[in-house]
């Protein structure tokens, strides 16, 4: 059994902090917004100058002055503030985003990171990801574990273009919870009936298993959203 | 009495010129000064630079700039949205040139020419393929690469409310490039939804200040920009 | 939930040690946390670099800091301000190290700290006095000179409306260095004055986001920074 | 007969355009905040955070948060706004601010300025001196012609530390108003009363008379201040 996309992202809201900053990428991460925990204030910071960006807008409501970075129509939590480029930046690159969420190509056993070219891509782009991936300490990717052809995407050294090397704190997949440590790849935590062998059967870099490795506590199902699959 | 004001998108852009280098603000739609990119069109220079975030989208603005045949270069972090099929085309062609520079250090550079700075040192990028061929050092132990100053010839911005002496205010996510971009443009021209009187924005409220833009008009927003009616019924049946 | 607010000035300063390097926000008198830095000298951290515009007032915040002895040295633009007595008295008698920076490198050596750049290069103070030692270089026919973040272990600031979060709104000419300082502490320490409820501030108007602040206090105007009771009667009879 | 420092004021006054942005230094240039055309838009900025610095307040209506960067309540016009010191210095490094009126210790004949530090002053202060000098294109000087002690402060070589070098266009003094050229000095107005030769005789460097060279327009007394000595 392995996670969904969503499931991904609810595993990754469990981990976020209360009073933790944090920007999420296009893709898996961006779906964490609907799973922030009600209990803990989080802000989640938009590049395009939104920090405290809420659940996305109800059809009927949406505002064309107020979307994310990933371009979908969004509400602001009270406490919320808007500003330029500039400052956003400022946020990210000077480290006060305490965490980031993003997606991968590639990632290194030594925490390298790629993410924003495939090899021989026709058209790049790069957009903020290499200023978080110099910027935040706490980089979370969130991804699935292996590419659509089933090979694997957690690798001894990526062979796409790097975003930033030696970066990335955690890997949330849909079949584990993976740490960087100065020691290599760390599994925290297994999708729950796979095994520690079936997940570095899916992985490339080696896989230390923590002595407290244990199941990720994902509901098969949230508000009608499947969770596991 | 100083009046920045002008009739018309058509008169506001009239004077770019062939080769000339455009800032465009807005980031996806939100901020795109979309009326006088199109005016732009209308006008006919061609062989132009242009930096912006993206690639613009569909035929509209940007997307039918490039469309057009009338951007020789880009400047941009992100143009590869699927809605940047105009600049997809002719990138594969090799009918347009590509700078692809990290977002971060994209406004950066805008800002730093706004600002009369000859450079600076950031960390983004170092040690990756958008840094090659750049002066690197490294400084207290972290490394860093050195950026020069992004200026343009004109920036086109858009606002929400602005007055004749050129005080600029945005709403929402309006923001964005904007106002770095309102300090880097040997002439700036700003595209409003509302003219206000004078005094009608407080001075805590402006964003851009007069100082910055030279030339304002009102417009009506494209409805392919998404007109200014919240709640506005986008998802219609 | 989040609360940054502390009640009193002494528990917010609680934690700055000796040697430590401290921002203060203001220019002349709008804008100082004076409450702060009087917190300061009860708390008795010594052998303090303290980064600020000018040298402090009188024997009032941080121009008692200096008359107390606390401080090690000056980082400032304009430290020869007459009521800066206490500076100029130690200083002729070499007892606190003055780095003199143009106003304009000063704030902009701030920013890049809180931006994360690593330095950047200025025109100003080419060729004289105040670049001696420096790195230079032409760029593009113009010279410049490189200048280096300037970091601090905490920044005071002031501002004028605070809420729980630490989002803060500026009135009139207290903005200047406050905001940027609020992106350049390691610890960043607001006084406001007015402590308002979570979304009384418009996201608009909101100047330095709560990301920026660590810790923020509400407190009554020091009659030496005069009142806040518009209009205020200050030529009495 | 000699301009007061008002009527050297009231002079600068006169040359700047609709539309322009000035700063005005401390001292003499302050004092062209009185002078202004009623009937042109001069957008005066102060380096604090202040673009369209109006009048001063009227005693009793001084309000704590409103002053300039001379340390005067001010009040503000319509179409003011305010801002943050980066933003200031944005203004004035990045070539917006079109005018600046500045003291002077001394000027050179190269258009050399030095007004930040005596020789041998105890404490030295620059504040934003530097950054005006550099950065404005129109740089003007209004001060006395000579010291307090008589002596030329328009030299061939400035002896103190610069402020910058080629940095003035126009100087404004009690005596004359004097246009920095490529050519060395060029003596356009002379104040009422004196000749070039008076002139030339408190000026170090050597000026050449403009072809038409005229007199100071300034009355007498403008709204009960002197202007004239």
């Amino acid at each position: 059994m392995t996670l969904t996309r969503d499931g991904i992202a609810y595993r990754v809201a469990l981990d976020l902090p209360e009073g933790s900053y944090v920007n999420l990428g296009i893709g898996i991460p961006i779906l964490v917004t609907a799973y922030l925990p009600p209990d803990k204030e989080i802000f989640i910071h938009s590049e395009n100058g939104l920090l405290g960006v809420g659940p996305m807008s109800l059809p009927g409501t949406e505002d064309p002055d107020f979307l994310n970075a990933s371009k979908q129509f969004v509400t602001l939590v009270p406490g919320a503030s808007l500003f330029d480029h500039a400052l956003s930046f400022t946020m990210i690159r000077g480290g006060h985003i305490t965490h980031s969420v993003i997606g991968a190509i590639e990632v290194a056993a030594n925490g390298d990171l790629a993410n924003w070219r495939v090899s021989g891509e026709k058209v790049p782009g790069v957009g903020g990801a290499m200023d978080l991936a110099f910027g935040v300490r706490n980089l979370y990717v969130a991804m699935n574990h292996v590419t659509n052809k089933g090979e694997p995407k957690i690798l001894n050294h990526c062979t796409c273009p790097l975003t930033a090397p030696r970066c990335v704190r955690r890997i949330y997949t849909d079949m584990a919870l993976i740490e960087v440590t100065p020691e290599g790849l760390l599994l925290r935590e297994v999708a729950r009936g796979l095994t520690a062998e079936a997940v570095q059967a899916c992985t490339e870099a080696p896989l230390r298993v923590a002595d407290d490795c244990r199941e990720m506590t994902v509901p098969d199902e949230f508000k009608g959203v499947r969770l596991t699959a | 009495m100083i009046d920045k004001t002008v009739a018309s998108c058509k008169e506001a852009v009239a004077d770019v010129f062939d080769g000339a280098t455009l800032m465009f603000g807005g980031f996806g739609d939100p901020g795109v000064p979309g009326r006088l990119i199109e005016a732009l069109r209308e006008q006919g220079a061609s062989r132009l630079c242009v930096i912006h975030n993206g690639a613009g989208g569909d035929d509209f603005a940007l997307g039918g700039l490039i469309l057009d045949g009338r951007v020789r270069k880009l400047i941009a972090s992100f143009p590869n949205s699927p809605r940047a099929w105009a600049f997809r085309d002719r990138y594969l062609k090799g009918e347009i040139e590509l700078e692809l520079i990290p977002q971060g250090t994209l406004v950066e550079r805008i800002r730093a020419a706004g600002a009369g700075l000859g450079g600076f040192f950031t960390p983004t990028a170092f040690g990756t393929e958008l840094a090659v061929g750049k002066e690197t050092r490294i400084i207290d132990g972290r490394e860093y690469v050195l950026e020069a100053p992004l200026h343009a010839d004109f920036a086109f911005i858009k606002a929400h409310r602005g007055d004749r002496l050129g005080n600029l205010s945005y709403r929402g996510a309006m923001r964005n490039f904007n106002p770095v971009m309102a300090t880097a443009g040997k002439v700036v021209i700003a595209e409003v939804d509302q003219l206000v009187p004078v005094g009608a924005l407080s001075p805590e409220e402006i964003h851009t200040p007069g100082i910055f833009v030279d030339l304002l008009v009102e417009v009506e927003r494209d409805p392919r920009l998404f007109e200014l009616e919240p709640p506005k019924r986008r998802s219609a049946k």
